[in-house]
């Protein structure tokens, strides 16, 4: 049974032996494994000792199916397993911008910077939300034009509430 | 001495005004909104009040129902912490009105040296040099287009109340002003109810130096020791240290005078920090006071040992300088050792450091040698919308810089925060940085080395990385599983792997 | 300065060492037991090897296989901590043998000073005063009897190879003598595999001082501050304070004098403390050297800033000790302000002080200005039965005294330890009690008030606490209840006491 | 409804008005309470703020029915309510000592210092158990005569565990 990950952007195949070896890319290693609290972990590999915290990567506040993030010593490190079928190909490269906007936080829509029809670039700012006493720009995801606007200026919005639909 | 004291914040700095007056034998009473019931402040004060709901402008902003809560709950003081009222001089002569001991200045002298462009009339009286700039609020976006012209891009906007990088803007290019001059009114309109704006020079390069200076009622003013606090992001701190690893002894000396003279002229009483910049060639140019705590004074207390917020409790209590202190005003304790401060917030860097609101499953703080939490955060505390994201402070003290830098990366990592984002592993990557760590970084230094930054943090053990979250996944499956009666046990020493047939989706 | 040190212990000190290390950036090895592996010093180490079962004599205390663990792993020193093998001078030769750094004196050091006979001598040769006792240990229980008779009653009897008051018995009488020797030998037998016992004369109301030395490979020594350890039960320190708020300046002078002589005679090198005790008239004995780190070395920290661990690292490393301490040796750092240390004990006080072993269920440690916990305790952690049942220490710092303990009691009443009985609460009352606030409690303190102790930890609100137990019932009979789909949250805001109604065997 | 309850040898009635009013010892006070997590209480009574950590009481190791433990300022104070039909009397005396001794923790018996039939007084020493490296003197919880020894020098003892039973 072969899990494939793609850690921050590298390649990695894993496969679970018996008696707590794992071959990371081939390689035999010896793992012991403890969970300590939800999503707290003690591993010993090879006797080197990692204490880990491993959460769902979010996607608009929800919890992604096979993404997580890994705090290890410090470093936050981004790990997504790929589906069944999608073998080296899936999970390397990020997903392309859907062109829906979203919003990353509750907030208060404070400006809305384009109007329907209008040509928007990828990176340009197409509106501002006000959250936690700041205002933060959102930018377009991808070049395209504006199709659908699904908010009004002054609305309050959810985090992963859907704002804007660039085609 | 007070009997009680009403302190008129929340989060981390109510903890740590609630935690100064426990350790004097003062009674505490906390206000709170309907959201911030089981917060600590709460919990810990004596009494609590509720003054309103969630929106700060209908509780903690309402001084009226403060100080009925104060007539009524009986207290004698009132303790602003920072932001919120803490720099409102009507607010503060309302207390004197009352009867109330505001634990801070007085309102005339938060006029003439809080309100940036007063504080510019006093420093050329005394002579201390300010950065080329206004002296009063512009009235247009067409008067600071002109204006741009006249001091050279870039140029900054302000707000006249602002604080913490709040309705603040660079602007590169006249281009810009329109945006700039909005959104920056707009922003210190909603934070502080004053859309007025002030225009200066923007200096190149520059070094963010303050000094805290303690003034009693008898008159007397002593500095004692600057912090550095150029690691910026979006205009706003985090992370200071003392002393400053940039500034000469000679530049300290100057700094330290020249703000002990501006507080003299404005018969500045209690607490208060005079901010500088100071550039490559170790000039030096007034900016403002801050006439109250600031959030990074702990670093000041752990080079010196004077605890600040007991200092403004005995001083507004009437006591002298020379006892709070402890020592000659001529040599008041300062720079025993180095102190660094790591402002923790709900954000994420990754995403131009957006906040990230949520609630706290888990946290775990450092501690052991000379390691301090200011802290507000606890298991469940619900980080909302309605106010800062700043959710804890993290201090190190080290008899050198380097030591002090040494204890606060073994700090970060002992530090976990599980519930929302944090910047914790953005500070390590910072600490990392040879910029950082040869204390030449301005305030540029964040905005210059982001991708930099982002990479450091994000480097690591992938294979280690991988198998974390292979268990972690397969235990999720294990405890959602109906099957195994043992899955129930998260603290089992079961081999996971052994269940991972059961998972789907993640076979090859 | 070492690659990688194997910390051959567990617990607060494993993790201390840990932390000390990851400052300076050596790797670590942890060694464990088979209960041990979830503990912390195990997931803080770089590396972790399991060295046996639970029973130190056949994990931590066995020579060979730590020995064998540091080859195995490349660990270049072994840092003993306290207890278990750091003061057993074949060990540091073993170490020297194998051509591994001991961090530690040489095992002749060890033997000159560490076993309380040969100690004596050793005293008796640089004219440093001891209190009457043997110099050989006792052959029989008739011979301790005859001896008792000699010296007068009260005596003391000690464990050769004892420490922190194991196989330790005050003898009032002859008729006490047979089941006192008994229970010392066989308690020093299970502890230190070493039954020897010697025995002392018993110094009436004395005080325990120990001051804190350091020494080079160069032969330099240095005293840095002494500690006032005498709040004690069970003959076993629970509180220290540094500076003694009990000796005079001239005798603090002379017992800082007196430990250096004796370190330079033993050629002594690394981190010791030298014990005394200290009678009313301030006329002081040299007990004994504790070749080690102690326990209490954190409020030496706080008071003289220098970081003890890591100086034993550069000591050990061949750094000379002018480098370490950052000042000439004539006057190194020390009293600088007043710190204290509470022990916090698994136990319980009411009853007799014993072990609660058992899982934590929640831990919240305080934090904040001048706060430090050293600590190995978690969430789901096991207090076994294996191991001492000291699991952390809570040390405050303040400019005086008085500042000290204020910081201690606000620490105190934010600590909370859920699922094993402390003695949280009975440090508060020993902290609010005349005798120890004055600073003149002697060793006999905590025996001659234990009533009044208990008294005053359990004195309090009696409504409120009645209130407080009536919800948590009824809230606990709401989360059993079957009905009320509600009753799965305990966050709820929902007025527990309507469910009252539900619960059998409460109703009047 | 009313509750009885021994205060730290105090006795307080205790009635559940309608809006948060609780009557103690027939004086009204309002209160509000939130429980944070499980056995860590917020109570505002009156507006004053109590942050309170609630236990049940145990014995031998095992919690108690009607026992607690309330942590409040840095004191422990022990409440005990009442059975329905024991009013006023029940709770404020401590039962008397049952003459069962059980083992305060787990340990190992290292000593036996009585014989069946022996004659004991209350507070005698009768047996000295080892745990957590210290040796611990239990003593009789009554005065009477040792009617059974259920335990062996060098025996493992859980906590709870009987021990002794005198009558």
């Amino acid at each position: 049974m072969k899990y494939h990950a793609a850690v921050a952007g590298q390649s990695i195949e894993l496969e679970l032996g018996s008696d707590g070896a794992v071959f990371l890319n081939d390689k035999s290693h010896r793992v012991e494994c403890r969970i300590l609290e939800t999503g707290l972990l003690s591993l010993l590999v090879d006797d080197h000792s990692y204490e880990i915290v491993v959460r769902r990567e979010l996607k608009g506040g929800k919890p992604t199916k096979n993404g997580f993030v890994v705090e290890l010593a410090g470093h936050l490190i981004p790990v997504r397993f790929e589906e069944p079928g999608q073998k080296g190909a899936a999970g390397v490269k990020e997903e392309e911008g859907s062109g829906t906007i979203e919003s990353p936080m509750p907030g208060r829509i404070v400006t809305i910077k384009v109007s329907l029809g209008q040509e928007v670039k990828l990176g340009e700012g197409i509106m501002v939300v006000e959250a936690m006493k700041m205002e933060n720009e959102l930018t377009s995801s991808k070049s395209g034009k504006v199709k659908e606007i699904k908010v009004k200026v002054g609305e309050a919005v959810e985090a992963g509430q859907e704002l804007m639909v660039i085609e | 001495m007070f009997k009680k004291v009403l302190i008129a914040n929340r989060g981390e700095i109510a903890v740590r005004v609630i935690r100064a007056c426990r350790e004097i034998g003062i009674k505490t009473v906390a206000v709170y909104s309907e959201i911030d019931r089981e917060s600590r402040h709460v919990r810990w004060a004596d009494e609590a009040y509720l003054v309103g709901p969630a929106p700060a402008k209908e509780s903690y902003l309402v001084a009226d129902k403060i100080i009925e809560v104060a007539k009524r709950s009986g207290a004698d003081a009132i303790h602003p912490g920072y932001g919120f009222l803490s720099e409102n001089a009507d607010f503060s002569d309302l207390c004197a009105k009352n009867n109330i001991k505001f634990i801070g200045p007085r309102g005339d002298s938060m006029r003439m040296l809080g309100d940036k462009v007063a504080a510019r009339r006093v420093a050329a009286k005394v002579k201390v040099p300010t950065v080329p700039g206004m002296t009063d609020p512009l009235d247009s976006v067409d008067q600071a287009k002109q204006l741009g012209g006249q001091f050279g891009y870039p140029v900054l906007l302000k707000a006249r109340s602002g604080g913490g990088g709040k309705g603040m803007r660079k602007v590169e290019r006249v281009e810009e002003m329109e945006s700039a001059y909005q959104m920056a009114s707009s922003e210190a309109r909603s934070s502080f109810n004053d859309d007025a704006l002030y225009m200066e020079k923007y200096v190149v390069g520059p070094h963010h130096v303050e000094v805290q200076i303690l003034g009693d009622e008898a008159g007397n003013v002593i500095a004692i020791g600057e912090r550095e606090c150029s690691v910026q992001r979006r205009h706003q701190k985090i992370i200071e240290e003392s002393p400053s690893p940039f500034i000469t002894e000679a530049t300290r000396k100057k700094l330290l005078e020249a703000a002990v003279i501006l507080a003299k002229e404005a018969k500045y009483v209690n607490a208060g920090t005079m901010e500088f910049l100071v550039d490559k060639n170790q000039d030096y140019y007034f900016l403002e006071m801050n006439a109250r705590l600031q959030v990074e004074h702990p670093v000041t207390e752990q080079v010196s040992g004077i605890d600040l917020v007991r200092a403004q409790l005995r001083i507004a209590a009437g006591e002298s300088l020379d006892v709070i202190v402890g020592a000659p005003l001529a040599a008041p304790p300062q720079n025993r050792g180095h102190a660094i401060e790591c402002r923790i917030y709900a954000e994420d860097p990754d995403q131009g450091f957006i906040p990230s609101p949520g609630k706290i499953e888990r946290v775990r703080e450092p501690s052991g040698p000379w390691v301090r939490v200011d802290s507000a955060v606890y298991p469940r505390a619900e980080i909302s919308v309605y106010y800062d994201p700043m959710i804890a402070k993290l201090i190190t003290w080290g008899p050198t810089r380097e030591e002090a830098i040494l204890r606060m990366e073994r700090a970060l990592r002992e530090y976990q925060i599980v519930g929302v984002k944090t910047n914790l592993w953005f500070h390590e990557a910072v600490l990392a940085h040879s910029e950082f760590r040869q204390g030449k970084y301005d305030t540029g230094f964040v905005e210059r080395n982001l991708e930099v930054l982002k990479r450091l943090g994000h480097e690591g053990h992938a294979g280690i990385a991988a198998i974390a979250a292979l268990f972690f996944q397969l235990q999720e499956a294990k405890v959602a599983s109906p099957r195994g009666p043992e899955g129930s046990s998260t603290n089992s020493n079961a081999s996971s792997w052994k269940l991972a047939g059961r998972r789907e989706g993640m076979r090859s």
